[in-house]
């Protein structure tokens, strides 16, 4: 049922937190996006190796936790939180993606190294145009021998340049595919981005004829794809929210402190309403991202569920990023102050996730289906 | 009264309800809601005498006040299994009128609070059988957001009894109601929440007269209420004398818990705006069909915050969650009365003589009302932000001062 | 050059100001309106006989007073500040219609009566959908003998149901023609309406083979409607522009004097932002408003212009009425302050004149000409 | 120094421009611009000697600071004239840099109002000559909008100097000026406003340190300004002793006085991202579509302000008008940012090592500074609603209280 936690998970988000604030505070988060660096050796071992958070989206009988999405996106919340970066979430997703793919040889040869976070890997499934378009692909799959080469350009590849195994979404005959590529075959080049979200590197990767094998069926990939966006849109918001909860405690701390005129300025109505819009848009987000983390995946519900938190989480988020930065004047302009790496996480989380716009369209033959008609409704393509 | 543990799941809950209903509704109405005969039960609703047996059934079995003490009338049960209680009644259509809201929200657990034995012997029951209406007289013209500045005088009298002088708005039901909530100044020389009580009137007193109010719609649902030497017995203060804030506090603390019976996620009024849309051709405009979408999904969130407000582990917006729900159901109605009129530009614009105002056009014309009614949506704001983020109170520079010697415009 | 008026048009507003605040003040307007009247028959003659208001848009060689959109736009600027409504605008724009026809024969017939305020006339241009769309008018024009006649209905007719002169535009064989029609001529039923707005009767028009004589070029009337389209929109933002200075006006003089908390409520930030807001939305609006008038009518910068302040003022000023009866709190909310009056007017203008999206579409063929192509825009039909 | 009439029409000032400029310019630049010969242009621009001397020029022709007395280099001309030279002059490329601005739009007036003769003859032919270069150190870490609250302290001396200490922030040019306009608290048991004084300090004096201030955007635009025992002669007060802040005022109105040349209305930001929209694929979503209409649409709206502030007969927006075009402009600005990114959203995510921000990416970190810098949007706000509409000011409890014992975070 909605919202009613289980003690357990209860307590997976509070040893969760813990872990993150002693390992992966907010602080280290800056540290590693100064350097450039893709995670904290020891504070990955500790999330994957001692405290298994990448198992529990994986069925026990894949070696798992068995857990279901709300314990995923318990996680996700907390690294929000933290805007904890790096591979967590291309890893998550890939496995995710592996598991709908449902190829047994695939599963028993990557899932335990990535579920033991010995091994990364990431989804290059937007193609050249960087959108979620699972039914067209840009990658090419040609035949060759038994296999299958794979050509294309595949753009906003999270972890790109580091992950070990890449999800490749290609155009092949039977259909789009979903394909294995280890990201050091031959064939693959990486280009590595500077980033406007500090704490998610991301690479270009160039294809060229590089060899591949098909995961699941061929034609399948679509499918595939379009149940790990839904997870994306699931986890991202539930990530959004910790992340807004950050950002309106401490603007709110700020305004409680920070005086002004003989007063704090949170006794200003300028600043004072500004934050409970906030506070409103926290709290709605809140309920939006974990009503859809309630859902079955791969189910109806879980379509709608996602696109609505993807939509309101993502607006809402990018809006109290620049909430915050108004709120704090002129320090929340500066280099220094984090307010700034909310709002490059909030803006690459909208784009990386899909347009706002794009998820409302996706409602219509979900809530309105008698609206979907010729000349009744248009999905901006 | 229907026996019921108070541990009984709100399952167990509507079960109960169910079969009491089953046993107890007149059975052409209970065989029209089972045949779903909507002419049928319309006709037992139009039955006034018939609705009043039925509301003195209801009420005897503790089901149309279950969360009150047993020994008023009530059943003892939680916030949750009353919600299980109305979900049922609901559905029978035997649930009590939308009329008799503010006796059962507001004078019900007000009474309960703050009233003496005999006020509570005399009133609740009558309330939860259904016998006696009330309204509220709170608001003056110069005392709206700002509540605490009214100026309506209660005087003693030598004989114990009150004289009250003044002028009340925004009075839903008064102009049917049998019984008010009164708020009056009683000591214009103490600050002005110091001297303020809180009286139950009846409003059949004399010099007390109701004048209904027309809103910008045409509409007429509240009334300005004129109280002039009205007399008002010992026994109608409520709480202390001058300690009326305080049960005020209670009154206005009850309004958001209305018995609507549980909460849930489903089509609302801007799934009809875009079949509206559909129907009148302005589906085609795909920049008005995002902003429908958006409305969609802020009305569903919407929905959902309520669902998770409803369940114990999902409450974390302290003591804010009613004005984040009026916040955004204010702004939701007003986007919806925006989208009405956009929706439907033709039909909102002109309509044949005497024929009722539009939906698109009434829409629109009342969009603002929820933004201010029952506290605006500034006020909602500074609650939020003073109780869920502990930010510093408005500066009032004239509340320690004696009422009386407040500024005046 | 913009925004340089000359004393005779300064003085003229002035006297227009005068003349509207005595004979003709808000609190006449909603009598009128609540009586459902269409106007005061003495301020009418006040207007148009002695003031000559309706000689401002009318060439000196055809009896008028030859002067320009500016002066037009000054009038209509005080008219709304009182919410005249009534035979003005339609009037107005018939002419404007009857000029841009140049149909010699009928500007000697029509013209004198109208400009003397005789008689007055309105546009039935709109057809069935209620919609600008010269090109493709709902009511069609048949052969009869040597005339032609009408059949079709006519939605939002201004003052349909007593002005004494139709102009309608009907779909003819040679293209879209401007038709006109004695408003008792046989065939012609009008259904009278309740209106949103309260200042401007309305009605349906229902046409059956009414006999009418085309006005112009046949095929022309495409191009004198959007020509009056323009003229509409200039006028109607000046209008608005007018009633958005009252409110401005209004809701200040209340935030300084009606108190709560102590003080008037004029110090709350959120009252004094929002009024600040409104302040500046309508010198913006003045702005656009006055550029537009001071544009050659029929020229491109004045669709630009006209355009550019329907869409600007249309949502400012609904805007305005918004937020005058928020911040009036529930006196605003009542039948007898004067709020709602604006609040219907708003949206009936904005309605009347066209939704502001289109008017948006409409300016990128004018500014923005290399990117209207195939697949490049689409304007929303 | 080039002769004008008083009374000379805006085409007349222009055209005495123009045939100066073709005096007087290098003849290989003038023939450079009529050319349309961008190197050559670029080249002129690059050589500071050459530089040097044309401002020496321009300056000792009264064509750098037209509007100031002719007895301290100027033309005495009206704003509107003066809109004329700079029109003409940037259209030849001649005219002052923006790292001129404070010295010529801020300290000129400033010193004018409230300079000694001395001070007059020393500071101002420097400036409409180009020699030096001034910056603003008002801001302090601890005083932004409520700029009156700076703790800098500036303390006599025995022998008349003056010995500050303190922290300065947002100071554009400050690593590149050699002057700067200096507030500092000479009177801490005063009344915040009235223990403040103004100076004119020489940034190379010992003890004070200007380290780069880095922005969100990775730019380092603005300045952190360190005081650590600096010494002042006791002419570097400008004004009175403890009346700095009557001082201040003058500078902080001529923010907006800048020789931006004469307003038009023509393509702007929105025609640049529509056009970016269009090559990105996205200019197909009618949804973002309508947005960047919208933005055009008001960019368009706020030239057309900008014009009629700057014709006389179009002024009514008494002495708000400087904020109101600033408040426009940041939400412009953020519009701006936000739609950069939805543009072109792939751009703005990643982009080659080491290559420069592409303009999505920096123009969505940079949306908010106009908001900000400068004065707020609710300090704009605020100003707009108490100077035009004569709402009542915010209150200050602490405005009178000696600032020595005003409350601390």
């Amino acid at each position: 049922m909605e919202f009613t936690w289980t003690p357990e998970q209860l307590d997976l988000r509070s040893s969760t937190r813990r872990l993150l604030e002693t390992r992966a505070p907010l602080a280290r988060t800056r540290e590693l996006a100064e350097a450039g660096q893709r995670r904290d050796e020891a504070a990955w071992s500790a999330m994957t190796q001692q405290a298994g958070l990448l198992a529990l989206g994986v069925p026990e009988e894949h070696g798992g936790a068995g857990g279901s999405r709300v314990e995923q996106s318990l996680v996700f919340e907390e690294a929000g939180r933290v805007l904890l970066g790096g591979p967590l979430l291309p890893t998550v997703l890939a496995i995710e993606a592996l598991l709908a793919a449902g190829d047994d040889a695939a599963l028993e040869e990557h899932l335990p190294g990535l579920v033991e976070g010995e091994r990364t890997a990431t989804l290059a499934v937007l193609g050249s145009t960087g959108r979620w378009r699972p039914s067209s692909p840009t990658t090419v799959a040609a035949r060759s021998g038994d296999g299958a080469v794979l050509s294309g350009t595949e753009e906003l590849v999270l972890d790109g340049a580091d992950a070990d195994l890449l999800l490749v979404l290609a155009r092949a005959e039977g259909g789009p595919t979903l394909y294995a590529v280890p990201r050091d075959a031959e064939g693959v080049t990486v280009e590595r981005l500077d980033v406007l979200d500090l704490t998610r590197p991301m690479a270009r990767l160039h294809l060229a004829a590089v060899p591949a094998r098909p995961l699941g069926l061929t034609g399948g990939g679509a499918g595939v794809v379009e149940r790990v966006h839904r997870a994306a849109a699931v986890l991202v918001a539930a990530e959004q929210v910790g992340a807004m909860d950050t950002l309106v405690a401490r603007t709110a701390e700020y305004a409680r402190t920070r005086r002004a005129f003989g007063r704090p300025i949170g006794a200003f109505q300028a600043v004072k309403h500004r934050l409970a819009d906030m506070a409103v848009q926290l709290e709605m987000s809140r309920s939006a991202a974990a009503w859809a983390a309630f859902q079955d995946p791969g189910s109806a519900d879980e379509a709608f569920g996602a696109a609505v938190a993807a939509s309101y989480c993502g607006e809402a988020f990018l809006q109290a990023a620049k909430d915050t930065i108004q709120l704090h004047g002129g320090v929340g302009f500066t280099w220094e102050h984090d307010a700034h790496l909310f709002l490059r996480r909030a803006r690459a989380a909208a784009t990386l996730t899909g347009p706002p716009s794009e998820h409302r369209a996706a409602l219509v033959p979900l809530v309105l289906p008698d609206l979907v008609a010729p000349g009744h409704t248009e999905v901006p393509s | 009264m229907i026996e019921l543990s108070p541990t009984a799941t709100e399952d167990e809950v509507a079960a109960a309800t169910e079969r009491w209903l089953h046993e107890n509704l007149p059975p052409s109405w209970l065989k029209a809601v089972l045949d779903d005969d909507r002419t049928v039960v319309a006709a037992h609703l139009a039955d006034a005498d018939g609705m009043r047996r039925w509301f003195a059934t209801l009420g005897d079995a503790g089901l149309a006040t279950p969360t009150w003490p047993r020994e008023y009338g009530g059943l003892d049960l939680s916030a949750e299994q009353a919600a299980a209680v109305a979900d049922v009644l609901m559905r029978y259509r035997a649930n009590r009128p939308m009329d008799d809201f503010i006796g059962l929200t507001l004078t019900g657990p007000t009474v309960l609070a703050h009233g003496t034995p005999e006020q509570k012997e005399r009133y609740l029951r009558p309330i939860a059988r259904g016998e006696e209406r009330w309204c509220q007289l709170f608001s003056e013209p110069g005392a709206g957001s700002d509540l605490a500045a009214l100026s309506t005088r209660a005087v003693r009298q030598e004989d114990g009894t009150w004289r009250v002088d003044g002028q009340k708005v925004w009075n839903s039901f008064a102009h049917i109601a049998d019984r008010g909530l009164l708020m009056a100044r009683t000591s214009p020389e103490k600050p002005k929440h110091h001297g303020i009580s809180y009286f139950l009137v009846d409003m059949r007193t004399p010099g007390l007269e109701v004048r209904p109010l027309k809103q910008m719609t045409g509409d007429a649902e509240f009334n300005e209420v004129f109280l002039t030497d009205v007399v008002l017995p010992a026994d109608a203060l409520l709480g202390e004398v001058d300690g009326g804030w305080a049960v005020a506090i209670t009154t206005l603390m009850q309004e958001r818990n209305g018995l609507s019976g549980r909460p849930a996620v489903g089509p609302g009024v801007a799934d009809d705006l875009a079949r509206r849309a559909a129907a009148a051709g302005t589906w085609a405009d795909p920049v008005l069909r995002d902003r429908l979408l958006a409305m969609l999904v802020e009305e569903r969130v919407l929905q959902m915050t309520t669902v998770r407000a409803s369940v114990a582990s999902g409450r974390a917006m302290a003591g804010a969650e009613g004005s984040i729900r009026k916040l955004v159901s204010s702004g939701l109605e007003e986007t919806a009365g925006s989208l009405a009129a956009e929706v439907e530009p033709v039909t909102a614009l002109g309509w044949p003589q005497g024929a009722p105002l539009p939906a698109a056009a009434y829409e629109f014309l009342a969009m603002k009302q929820t933004s201010i009614a029952g506290g605006t949506s500034e006020i909602q704001r500074t609650i939020i932000a003073e109780r869920l983020l502990g930010l510093p109170k408005d500066p009032d520079p004239e509340k320690d001062l004696p009422f009386s010697q407040r500024s005046r415009a």
